[in-house]
């Protein structure tokens, strides 16, 4: 008998380490999909764009070489918004500083919630695509009618790769479903004013700026 | 040590020859060939993404 | 018997393959580059993997035919042969590097994104494509042109079937155009098999692809990735022109664009706009509402006397304009202009016994869309 | 103990169950439905799993034929593309996880006790209840095809968006079965491990076990590895749709293509959970019918382990047209044409098995010889996908269901028919009818390459899988494939039929009742009594 007794401590013992692996395997899975964002975001594999603002990176400008740098801006179902954009297209060198105006109009009577949501291409150049001011992925709020200018302030860096000339910056509008605001465009750009070294970046870019081609 | 790295060697390719090297893998200490197997399963990760980086260099 | 059954058809397969090249029954050669070297490694796999064939299952049919019972066989017992082994090993490895030295050759290609003349955005919509060529104010949606009458049975298929569409991608030849891709609701794939390019579209994201076309002509495919009910009825048409005549046809685009935005300040009769708007529902509505305006409840609801239609103009122009969302209802808004917008409106609050008399121009229409 | 209880062959009463497919076991003896809720014995859950599985696997091929006789021609005849695209949804569903992994499981669960010598499996009762879950997942299931706005309609694969904001009511029902079936599969697992680990005869060691053992160890390994990933990604679905998430959904930060990258870390896996016990199968039944040991058992063994290994490296090979970096592109088809190593093993392994053997073609040596050769086949294609840039062209068509179905059908399915045949003396005291058998054998292998082979064809000529309908180039090949479907479909009527007649009657079976059998299954009485190994049998360590 006490070999079956053996095999019963050790059918425990199985039971209770598989279903450790099962409930790692479980948490694995809903930790992937953190990591894949941050795995997408050192990689810039699918073209998803850093959320957060970066600080401007002084490497001096690379004259040698220009990058024409094209801006899309798509609506979508059940949001009457309309984006556009200052300029489509301009060209910029890499290390340069550049400035670039969106508009956000409201066309109904009614506030709305909504959020634009960008796409690098190609997506090899995302992780080269510096954003020091934006609005990425913010939930935004528009009163009725309501038309708001936001500007998107970006740097390329200088270890662009070679073959790359074009970079493609496309917003899609999304709406928001809430009926909670937590965070309004308005306070987050406020934040942004108060900050000093955004301050700072403003008059940097005010001699670096250069004029978009409109095509 | 090196037996056990050969052997997990042996199975990623999937060739095992010697009857002999059976009797080690009923040592009753699978623990040591699993955990050869994961690092070696991560090295073999490493150098595929290392060829596949050079290749599209 | 088993065996000779199929491998006389890959016999067959096999030397048309190697001759006659677009014949229906074999990957395509196709007109760029790209897809030139594809059938290359195609063939070349192919070909690798009739070789392992033969030997195998010679090897296999041999032992079958020479070791039989019944032919009072005594069996061997050898189990283990370590050289023979690392041998077979060894030699698929040497093989597949082989493979994969033409093949990374062949990917690095299609992922060279230099110098591209002309942007084309491909945007996925269920169920049709729209076309926009970056910077020349051109862009159209491209649907299906085959009748329902064809799918039903009711009339004889034509040719193209199902493979036919209202207005084609036009592509100039020896140019290198990049496809920015992307989608407004689920994702497709935009797919023609001569010019080799697959790519997903993704809500959200931008793909993107190149392609250089080295033959003028009329390249079909379709969408490959399953997009809901219609996933079978979304074709891709590329029209490839010389470079001359495509910069005719896109000059001529603009200006019929041009004329387009022109017609909208002006009043049209209530007849010009229903028989407008009719082309307009059977081309891009009629895939879900139905052709009588009956719908499929409960995903798609019925136009035909539909009480809210009916009595709210408001309403009406808002779901066609703005979609409905988080359901399947798009935003028309880019994807139709003013003109088509008000046709398609004041057409089915007219038809169907939607009786309304309502006439909606389309400077009301832009005049929404602008505010 | 008494090792010697009165006969009673389980399958005797489930043949009325066979014949009344809506109500298993309805017609039990006097201890009623409840002895069959409530059995905890391994040979009777065995059969259990087993018929529920040929039961789902033709209401799945019911799906399938509705697919095919709609592909008969051009044009849209019999059903709406609505009701087709939940055809081929469910067709996909069922098989793979109604029809496929529970008829692995029964076979596991009537094979692994009596080929490592224990009484039973190691949970009992927790098999009983894995066992029944199941009927209960794909009720759920198959009830969503009567619900308001349909059943799934999205793919096997439920790629999001489609799946989530797109997708019908149902879905919410269609992620509960989903969960139960992979509960189900889990525990399984779990007991197989349990076993096989803890129950093995005295002196058997792991490298002296059946490979049918070894290969159902691997694959339960991979169980415990991804159906909690799947079970997280249906649950990160749920919570997109009802609780206003956005995992998938790029309108709320999230991203359709991570869906994706999760599904198939899932889903290749998965694949060789479908085919590794196919494995165990063929490796068992080819040495017997060629009268000698398996050739290189121990690179078998460790030829499975390595593939199992590589199915968690390669999962991106299903997403070549997604838009990967180049190097990503770079890294997944190195790593999947690799695979193609230590599969190309397992096959010279087992031609040189039949190399000088004692050679004779009973159907499950039939079927297993047609595995190899159609395994190998949908191998070569396989292989072909490999090819990143050539699965630009490959990917989506038909010349992709045409492989997988080669893997699946001639592959999994041949190989749990040839296990049938098989084992069934084992299990009922009788010899299969060998004349029909051979009959089975060669309507399902006609049926199969007609039904696959133009496949092939119809995606290199650019035909996209899952369409209701087609260009009129495509015409022939479907032609063909739906005549061979319906061939295909009929002559598995063939094989209920050789499963009843041998559960009734026919030719007497002995202990041993194949000549170059080994294991020790064949040690205890055809048919086997309801326990068997009460006492654990001496294992002499001879063959391999």
């Amino acid at each position: 008998m006490d070999r079956r007794e053996q095999a019963q401590v050790g059918v425990r013992r199985t039971v209770i380490r598989t279903l450790a692996v099962l409930v790692g395997m479980f948490a694995f899975a809903f930790a992937l999909v953190p990591l894949y964002d941050v795995f997408c975001q050192i990689t810039g594999i699918n073209g998803k764009v850093d959320a957060t603002a970066q600080s401007i990176v002084h490497e001096g400008v690379d004259e040698s070489r220009y990058i024409n740098v094209q801006f899309i801006t798509r609506g979508s179902p059940g949001l009457p918004w309309q984006m556009s954009v200052e300029t489509r297209q301009m060209s910029v060198h890499p290390g340069q500083m550049a400035e670039v105006d969106f508009t956000f109009t409201n066309n109904s009577h009614s506030e709305n919630w909504g959020r634009a949501v960008p796409s690098v291409s190609p997506s090899r150049a995302t992780t080269h695509l510096r954003k020091i001011s934006c609005f990425c992925f913010e939930e935004q709020q528009l009163e009725g009618d309501e038309r708001l200018t936001i500007p998107l302030v970006f740097q390329l860096a200088r270890d662009l790769p070679e073959d790359i000339n074009t970079i493609t910056l496309v917003y899609t509008l999304y709406p928001v479903d809430r009926v909670i605001q937590s965070v309004s465009l308005d306070n987050a750009l406020q934040s942004n004013t108060l900050n000093d070294s955004q301050s700072d970046l403003r008059n940097d870019l005010k001699n670096n700026k250069v004029v978009g081609e409109t095509i | 040590m090196w037996t056990v790295v050969k052997s997990v060697l042996a199975a990623l390719l999937g060739v095992q020859n010697n009857r002999n090297r059976q009797e080690d893998f009923s040592s009753d200490k699978p623990g040591v060939y699993i955990a050869t197997g994961v690092v070696i399963t991560l090295l073999f990760v490493l150098l595929l993404v290392f060829l596949a980086t050079l290749a599209a260099r | 018997m088993r065996s000779r059954c199929w491998w006389l058809l890959v016999m067959t397969f096999a030397a048309s393959g190697s001759q006659a090249q677009t014949n229906g029954w074999n990957m395509p050669v196709g007109v760029t580059d790209v897809s030139g070297d594809i059938y290359g490694l195609h063939m070349t796999i192919f070909w690798i993997c009739v070789v392992i064939g033969v030997l195998v299952f010679g090897a296999m049919f041999y032992s079958l035919f020479r070791y039989r019972h019944s032919k009072g066989a005594k069996a061997a017992n050898f189990h283990e042969h370590t050289s023979v082994e690392v041998l077979w090993t060894a030699i698929p490895i040497l093989i597949l590097v082989g493979m994969a030295v033409p093949a990374t050759a062949t990917l690095k290609n299609m992922y060279d994104a230099s110098d591209a003349e002309l942007d084309v955005m491909i945007t996925g919509q269920q169920w049709r494509w729209r076309y926009e060529y970056l910077g020349e104010d051109v862009a159209f949606t491209s649907n299906m042109s085959t009748p329902r009458a064809q799918i039903s049975g009711e009339e004889a298929r034509g040719e193209h079937y199902l493979l036919e569409v209202d207005e084609p991608l036009v592509l100039p030849t020896d140019r290198k155009v990049r496809f920015l891709m992307t989608s407004d609701d689920v994702i497709h794939s935009w797919w023609v098999p001569d010019l080799a390019v697959k790519q997903d579209t993704i809500p959200g994201f931008i793909n993107e692809n190149w392609v250089k076309i080295n033959e003028p002509g009329i390249y079909r495919g379709q969408c490959a990735e399953l997009c809901g009910i219609d996933h079978g009825f979304m074709p891709v048409v590329v029209h490839a022109m010389e470079e001359e005549e495509f910069d005719g046809w896109l000059a001529e685009r603009k200006a019929a664009a041009e004329e387009e935005a022109m017609g909208v300040d002006r009043e049209w009769e209530m007849e010009e706009l229903v028989e407008r708007g009719e082309s307009v529902y059977q081309s891009i509505c009629s895939s879900c509402h139905q052709a009588e305006g009956q719908g499929s409840p409960p995903a798609f609801p019925a136009l035909a006397n539909n009480e809210q239609l009916i009595s709210d103009v408001d309403w009406h122009l808002d779901k066609v304009i703005n979609g409905v969302s988080g359901a399947a209802m798009p935003a028309f808004r880019s994807t139709l202009n003013p003109v088509e917008l008000a046709a398609v409106v004041t057409y089915t609050r007219n038809a169907w016994g939607n009786d309304t008399g309502d006439v909606v121009q389309p400077s009301e229409v832009a005049e929404l869309i602008a505010q | 103990m008494a090792p010697k209880l009165p006969p009673q062959p389980p399958l005797q009463h489930s043949n009325t169950a066979v014949a009344d497919s809506q109500s298993h076991g309805h017609a039990a003896p006097p201890k009623g439905i409840l002895r069959w809720l409530l059995t905890t014995n391994h040979k009777e859950i065995g059969s259990l799993y087993l018929i529920f599985s040929l039961t789902m696997f033709f209401i799945g091929g019911i799906f399938a034929l509705v697919v095919r006789a709609e592909l008969f021609q051009p044009g849209l005849q019999l059903v709406e593309p609505e009701f087709f695209n939940q055809m081929t949804t469910m067709h996909g569903l069922i098989m793979v996880f109604a029809a496929v992994m529970p008829a692995f499981t029964g076979l596991a669960n009537w094979m692994i006790p009596l080929q490592i010598g224990a009484p039973d499996m190691a949970l009992p009762r927790l098999n009983n209840f894995s066992f029944w879950l199941l009927p209960v997942a794909f009720t759920l299931l198959l009830s969503t095809l009567f619900m308001p706005g349909g059943g799934p309609n999205f793919g096997w694969t439920f790629y999001a968006p489609l799946s989530t904001t797109y997708a019908p009511p149902s879905t919410t029902f269609f992620i509960l079965a989903l969960h139960i079936a992979g509960i189900s599969s889990i525990l399984g697992a779990i007991n197989i491990i349990a076993t096989i680990l803890n129950m093995r005869a005295p002196g058997m060691r792991l490298m002296d076990m059946p490979l049918f053992v070894w290969t159902w160890l691997i694959t339960a390994f991979l169980l415990i590895a991804v159906m909690p990933v799947l079970a997280g990604v249906i649950t990160m679905m749920l919570m997109d749709i009802n609780f206003g998430t956005s995992f998938f959904d790029a309108a709320g930060g999230g991203d359709p293509v991570l869906f994706q990258h999760l599904f198939w870390f899932f889903g290749h896996p998965e694949v060789y959970i479908m085919i590794l016990p196919a494995f165990g199968i063929v490796s068992a039944i080819i040495p017997t019918f060629a009268r000698k040991p398996l050739f290189g058992y121990a690179s078998m063994v460790y030829a499975t382990a390595a593939i199992a290994l590589l199915s968690f490296l390669v999962w991106a090979h299903h997403m070549f047209i997604v838009g990967l970096p180049l190097v990503a592109e770079l890294f997944f088809m190195y790593s999947t044409m690799l695979i193609a190593v230590p599969t190309g093993v397992k096959v010279f392994n087992w031609v040189t098995t039949l190399f000088r053997g004692s050679i004779s073609f009973e159907s499950p040596m039939l079927f297993s010889l047609a595995f190899v050769v159609l395994f190998t086949i949908g191998g070569f294609s396989g292989l072909m996908l490999a090819i990143a840039p050539a699965d630009f062209q490959y990917h989506d068509t038909y010349f992709v269901v045409a492989h997988f179905h080669y893997v699946l059908v001639p592959g999994a399915i041949f190989a749990i028919m040839a296990g049938v045949y098989y084992w069934l003396p084992k299990w009922t005291g009788h010899y299969p009818n060998e004349k029909l058998a051979q009959w089975h054998f060669w309507f399902s292998i006609i049926g199969v390459n007609l039904t696959f082979f133009p496949m092939h064809f119809a995606g290199l000529a650019g035909m996209p899988r899952r369409i209701p309908d087609y260009a009129l180039q495509f015409a022939d090949f479907n032609l063909l494939s739906s005549i061979g479907a319906f061939f295909f479909g009929a002559s598995q009527l063939l094989f209920v039929l050789v499963v009843i007649l041998c559960v009734r009657g026919g030719k007497k079976a002995p202990a041993k009742a194949w000549e170059g059998a080994e294991d020790l299954e064949w040690t205890v009485p055809s048919p086997a009594p309801l326990h068997t190994f009460e006492t654990p049998p001496v294992f002499h360590r001879a063959s391999h």
